[in-house]
């Protein structure tokens, strides 16, 4: 008996292939997050390949074709033209590119900072520390999200970075207070009083014992807000605030089509149905994440 | 010739054995909406070296609270915390590594006190970098292997999540944690109450196999006086944050002294004959325990206790030493 | 006084779960009989399917994950599963049931008056106020607790352990029912308590002529408190009997392993505890399920599931040990 | 009751201290950033001297902390929020016009979220898994998913231009001698004039729907599983085996319990609602608040901007307050605060 176990220790089964298989086995029983999960891989597809996959690349820059202008959509027009001529569908894949791009540049700016802090706040709760971190989050959250992005956003010339950066400032909140809720619950865990009372550094404490069990919820969160994000990007592009013309931005798409209701609704309509698109695929994603990480809790 | 009072206290002093802790006179409060909470209000007792000795309470009687000021958990309010001496009655984090080492704890809630976002190996690797007993490396990995086994689970379990394995084991795999860092003294905050009967058998065995093993002592803090008689060598019971009766455990529960002993033996429901006849003369369970932020004056049991006479409400009782080794504090108790 | 007619009598009794992992089979063939006036136990570890019973005969099993299978459960002579509305409607009138953590039975956003003016408001709806709060203030005096009045117009969460467990048993028996169901209702309060709130149930149940089932892994309180006694263990019944007599002479291997592995008072020292765990109820095993942890398991134990075997003084015992001398106790 | 009242003090209190180092935040980054507001709004034909008389007209010209104290005065001692460069006049004035309107169409999506969201989330919780709870499912997803901005365009495309059967947009004119509240159809209503309340409300319905729709969405979704949590929680079916009747189970004892986090999550929909409103006004030409606080923003007109983020944290805070005290009173824990 003695030695198979020796054995069977010696081949290092590898714990961390096992819990991933039955994340997997558990996220993939969902036909709605399998969906979602495919559309997203479809989205990012389509936006790395936005050239090539466009019937008509060139549309989505500098463009002029009045003898075509405002189509209604046919075989070679697959979503119809806009009042310049320019081919709808191709300027939706390019936007498609920025959407995206801004999605993942607000998280990048703003889920680090947030978690950060609220690391920071949480780990070291009821100290200046914390009152100083937490306090600021308020100031920030004190009004409502898409205001504080339009007021940042509108201080610097209009453009795609400044569009980023307004949002995130408006975003990073939501982070540190997710993190801190996070890191003071988890504070009276009794596994990280014993770490405490072991004399383990400050540093393990938040990133090998605390931090690992805090991850999948940020993580569902930062899928769910992807939607979130994008719609209010396109709202603000909506009002010329995002991606200068003449480079495609979903929002301004919807925005110059409004003019044209109702004969040329397929300008605004398809645009929107694109972020419907997106926010859908990433809302189903972050559902299944939820599901999955919501059974790995219990 | 002195004074009955201080030559009792005199022989609490002396003792035979090499003592490994005492605790003087420790007082830890707490500050509420509602007031000062006051969770020990003066607890006084040595533990010799490889002892076991348990203290026994219901809820809101402090016993848990002295155990984590024992391992560092709280600042206390007052008092002192000697270990072979030392007086180390301040948090884990400004004690010295020998004392830090020389204390561990085993929590109640196997489940809670096992990182679950950790593998078996990672969690028992943390005591033995912290504490010195082994470098990274292969001489860490051997070093694991032996601390698992000392405890009787297969090495093939280092490479499993505690989600995956059960309570009794969970509890397990905590108790080696505990000895990893080769400890003299271990504290146990009711260790086996959240696990089946059957289970809970084998953890106590375990326990006390480990304890002749590697010449420990424990502090077995529990509510279960069953399993107590069964475990421990000297036995305390604790009311309101303070002690009533104190023995070892053959007189305790033999010849118990204080009314609140005598209620809580009387009022545990036994499953045989034998125990029946063995449980003190009855004193019937009357009243609620009192809220601990405003405590009864004089001693805490007077609300509850059927001989409370006017001295037990005006003046508190002190410990002292009726038999020898046996101690009670209570007015009536030397009649 | 114990009469002959039996209250209760579960029959065959298939219960199971469908959960995440696959079809957790809980109760698979469970009896169980409760006479009018007598007080039965059931003991055995957590996760042995108790509380499942309990809800069971209660019609409060949570149906989206429970299904109950075949099987009868009769109440005063009538089967309450056939008949979905009668059946439930003739539980609610005859049956009570509290729960083991008092502070989850009590919904923390509402007063114990309302909570208890809700319960005689749906028994007679035309009840004038002042004859509820009078019935209100006299049910809460027969569970002694100390100025009734303040409790009434008090949330829960101002109330201690003892005092919420005992709003519960008030709450319970507002309505004149012939059966109370107790899950585990001591086991989260502290011995003292404990004591008063088991003295407590025994008299209300003693005068006034309820039967009661009374569902503990603490098996102090079931000897001292029960006439007779089930023995639980993943599913099934291992044995029953009147108390005394299954406590001073287990017969089943398991309930001889469970008593042994209880510290007694006496200090005898404690046994190893029964070797192996508790089964899955995913696949359970074949036969007997105590087969795989059972030292004196046989051949026959692992491949056909042991039927109840009827010895005299009321005694059953499911294990083949006893196959030989039904009738007479070895 | 007594620590409500306190509890209420001490947000207030604190709300009142976030808004002011907020406005003072702003005004200082308004100043430090590149462009000169002045030049802007007078136009390039305007002599050097008027623009540096007009910049030292609104202390523009003085250090930061001069200013604030200046436009602080201003504020408290007469309310005066300091001049738009936008409008060309006070800026109060522009907020009185304005900010009622936009009360109105956000008072009356945030009754449509909390009517519909609870209505479809209770549906939806009691008749758990069946066709009618996976419809309000799939109706629930879609309005989450779908920007505000996009149902507008929907409902505009279906029932304006298709049906004609709501008016495209704008507000009926606002005559001046019915100005109580400045909510054009709470005035009309209690002044009696109905054909101008019919109509005004008539104009409310189809922006106040677009607003609201993704919120009530995702209102519902939240009732749905804290009623389906509730559901199963001990203190229900111990209530039903006691004897409580099945509807007093589910109106008093269900509902309450679930209302937590309802309400908690109904707070942020409101402040969230009063950020989407501006694409909601822009397209439906509503002359509310939202539009004109963009216009203020996109040309940075200074004290425009610092009167806007007040006005919202304002707004913001009471709402939170509001809830904070439902929600206490909903849930005796937070209220009594146990000892523990």
């Amino acid at each position: 008996m003695e030695m198979n176990e020796d054995e069977s220790h010696q081949q290092r089964a590898r714990p961390r292939l096992d819990r991933f298989k039955r994340q997997w086995h558990k996220f993939s029983s969902n036909p709605l997050s399998l969906m979602g999960l495919a559309v997203v891989i479809l989205l990012i597809l389509a936006a790395i390949l936005a050239k090539v996959v466009a019937p008509h690349p060139d549309h989505s820059g500098l463009f002029l074709d009045f003898s075509n202008a405002n189509q209604a959509p046919s075989l070679r027009y697959l979503a119809g033209t806009d009042e310049y001529g320019r081919d709808i569908l191709s300027r939706m894949l390019v936007g498609l590119r920025y959407s995206l791009g801004i999605g993942l540049l607000v998280l990048a700016l703003s889920v680090p900072l947030g978690v950060l802090l609220g690391a920071i706040a949480g780990h070291y709760r009821h100290t200046w520390v914390d009152t100083a971190i937490m306090r600021s989050t308020d100031l920030f959250m004190a009004i409502p999200p898409l205001i504080l992005a339009l007021v940042v956003c509108a201080m610097f010339t209009p453009g795609y970075f400044f569009a980023a950066l307004g949002i995130a400032t408006a975003w990073w909140p939501w982070y540190t207070r997710l993190t801190y809720s996070l890191f003071t619950s988890l504070s009276n865990e009794l596994y990280i009083k014993y770490a405490e009372l072991g004399g383990a550094t400050h540093w393990h404490i938040i990133l090998k014992e605390t931090l690992p069990n805090a991850v999948s919820p940020i993580f569902t969160k930062m899928s769910l807000d992807m939607g979130m994000i994008i719609i209010i990007a396109s709202s603000m592009s909506f009002v010329g605030l995002g991606v200068q013309p003449p480079k495609p931005s979903l929002g301004s798409m919807v925005a110059e089509g409004m003019k044209y209701l109702p004969e040329y609704w397929w300008i605004s309509v398809f645009p929107a149905m694109m972020v419907v698109l997106i926010v859908l695929g990433f809302n189903l994603l972050g559902d299944g994440l939820r599901d999955v990480f919501a059974i790995e809790e219990i | 010739m002195l004074p009955v009072c201080v030559e009792r206290r005199k022989h609490l002093m002396r003792d035979t054995n090499k003592k490994i802790l005492e605790v003087r006179d420790l007082k830890k409060q707490f500050k509420t909406r509602y007031g000062i909470l006051t969770a020990v209000a003066g607890v006084t007792f040595q533990i010799n070296e490889g002892e076991i000795y348990g203290i026994v309470g219901e809820s809101g009687s402090g016993k848990t609270t002295v155990g984590s000021m024992i391992t560092g958990m709280y600042k206390s309010d007052g008092g002192e915390i000697l270990y072979k001496g030392q007086d180390i009655n301040k948090p884990a984090v400004q004690r010295s590594r020998e004392s830090k080492r020389a204390i561990q704890l085993v929590f109640q809630d196997p489940g809670g006190s096992l990182n679950p976002r950790q593998t078996i190996r990672q969690i028992l690797s943390l005591p033995l970098l912290l504490h010195g007993r082994a470098k990274k490396g292969p001489a860490l990995e051997d070093k694991i292997v032996q601390t698992i086994k000392k405890v009787g689970l297969p090495a093939s379990y280092l490479d499993k999540y505690p989600q995956a394995i059960g309570g009794g084991e969970k509890q397990l795999v905590c108790i080696a944690r505990a000895l990893a860092p080769e400890p003299s003294f271990i504290v146990l905050d009711e260790p086996t109450s959240a696990l089946d009967v059957s289970i809970q058998a084998k953890i106590t065995n375990k326990l006390l196999e480990l304890q002749k093993e590697f010449k420990l002592s424990y502090l077995f803090i529990t509510h279960n006086l069953c399993l107590v008689r069964n475990l421990v060598h000297r036995t305390a019971i604790m009311y309101l944050g303070q002690l009533c009766e104190m023995a070892s455990t053959e007189d305790f529960f033999t010849e118990p002294l204080h009314p609140y002993t005598k209620m809580l033996l009387s009022s545990i429901p036994v499953i045989s004959e034998a125990e029946e006849k063995y449980k003190p003369i009855t004193v019937r369970s009357i009243g609620e325990i009192p809220n601990p932020i405003n405590r009864p004056t004089g001693c805490g049991f007077n609300t509850r206790c059927p001989f409370a006479r006017d001295i037990c409400k005006d003046r508190e009782p002190e410990m002292i030493e009726v038999k020898d080794g046996h101690f009670v504090s209570c007015h009536l108790a030397d009649t | 006084m114990v009469t002959e007619t039996r209250l209760l009598e579960v029959e065959n009794l298939h219960v199971f779960y469908e959960v995440y992992e696959g079809v957790l089979k809980v109760l698979n063939g469970t009896n169980l009989y409760v006479r009018r006036g007598e007080k039965v136990g059931l003991i055995g570890e957590a996760g042995c399917g108790k509380t499942t019973m309990l809800k069971g005969i209660a019609r409060i099993l949570p149906m989206p994950p429970a299904q109950i299978g075949d099987g009868r459960i009769c109440f005063k002579g009538k089967d309450i599963l056939d008949d979905e509305k009668e059946g439930v409607r003739m539980v609610r009138k005859g049956v009570s049931m509290i729960f083991q953590d008092p502070t989850a039975s009590l919904n923390p956003t509402l007063t114990v008056r309302t909570l208890m003016s809700d319960v005689l408001k749906s028994e007679d709806p035309h009840m004038p106020k002042a004859k509820r709060n009078a019935s209100m203030i006299e049910a809460l005096e027969r569970v002694a607790m100390p100025s009734a009045q303040r409790v009434l117009d008090s949330y829960s969460i101002q109330l201690s352990g003892g005092m919420r467990q005992r709003v519960c048993i008030a709450m319970a028996l507002l309505k004149d029912v012939d059966l109370l169901l107790a899950d585990e209702p001591t086991t989260s309060l502290d011995v003292t308590i404990e004591e008063q709130i088991l003295d407590l149930l025994n008299d209300l149940v003693a005068r006034s002529q309820k039967s009661m089932i009374l569902v503990s892994h603490a098996l102090g309180s079931v000897r001292k408190m029960t006439d007779r006694v089930y023995v639980m263990y993943a599913g099934d019944i291992a044995e029953s009997g009147p108390t005394k007599d299954v406590f001073e002479r287990p017969l089943h291997p398991y309930t001889r392993g469970l008593f042994e592995a209880t510290p007694k008072l006496t200090g005898a020292g404690v046994s190893d505890g029964i070797a192996g765990e508790i089964p899955s109820y995913l696949e359970p095993p074949e036969g007997c399920r105590f087969s795989p942890r059972c030292p004196k398991g046989m051949q026959v134990c692992l491949e056909k599931k042991p039927p109840i075997f009827a010895l005299n003084n009321r005694r059953e015992v499911a294990c083949y040990l006893y196959a030989s001398n039904v009738g007479s106790i070895s | 009751m007594q620590n409500m009242a306190l509890f209420i003090l001490r947000r207030i209190g604190y709300g009142l201290l976030v808004l002011l180092s907020l406005s003072f935040v702003v005004l200082s980054f308004i100043r430090l950033i590149p462009g000169d507001p002045v030049r802007m709004s007078l136009g390039p034909t305007a002599s050097e001297k008027v623009v540096r008389e007009v910049r030292s007209e609104l202390y523009l010209d003085r250090p930061i902390p001069v200013q604030y104290f200046y436009w602080l005065r201003g504020v408290l001692r007469h309310g005066d929020f300091g001049k738009s460069l936008f409008t060309h006049r006070a800026v109060s004035k522009d907020i009185a016009e304005f900010l009622p309107r936009s009360m109105e169409l956000a008072a009356c999506s945030a009754l449509l979220i909390l009517v519909f969201g609870v209505l479809l989330g209770t549906l939806s919780a009691l008749f758990r898994d069946t066709w009618l709870d996976n419809l309000l499912r799939f109706f629930a997803y879609l309005g989450v998913v779908t920007p505000p901005y996009a149902i507008a365009i929907f409902f505009l495309l279906l029932f304006a231009f298709y049906w004609k059967f709501f008016p495209i947009g704008g507000m009926p004119a606002f005559p001046e001698e019915l100005r109580v509240t400045g909510m054009l159809t709470f005035d009309a209503l209690i002044e009696g004039r109905f054909p101008l309340f019919f109509d005004s409300l008539w104009h409310l319905i189809l922006p106040a729907v677009s607003l609201s729709l993704g919120s009530i969405a995702y209102q519902a979704r939240i009732h749905r599983s804290s009623m389906i949590d509730n559901i199963n929680k001990d203190y229900i079916s111990f209530a039903r085996v006691v004897g409580v009747r099945k509807t007093t189970l589910t109106l008093k004892h269900l509902m309450k319990p679930s209302f937590i986090p309802t309400l908690t999550i109904f707070g942020l929909q409101v402040a969230a609602l009063l950020g989407n409103a501006f694409l909601i006004e822009v397209i439906f030409r509503y002359p509310g608040f939202s539009r004109y606080s963009l216009q203020v923003i996109m040309t940075k007109d200074p004290y425009g901007i610092v009167a806007v983020t007040m006005v919202f944290g304002i707004v913001f805070a009471l709402v939170n307050i509001l809830l904070d005290v439902g929600v206490a009173w909903l849930d005796p824990r937070v209220r009594l605060q146990a000892p523990e």
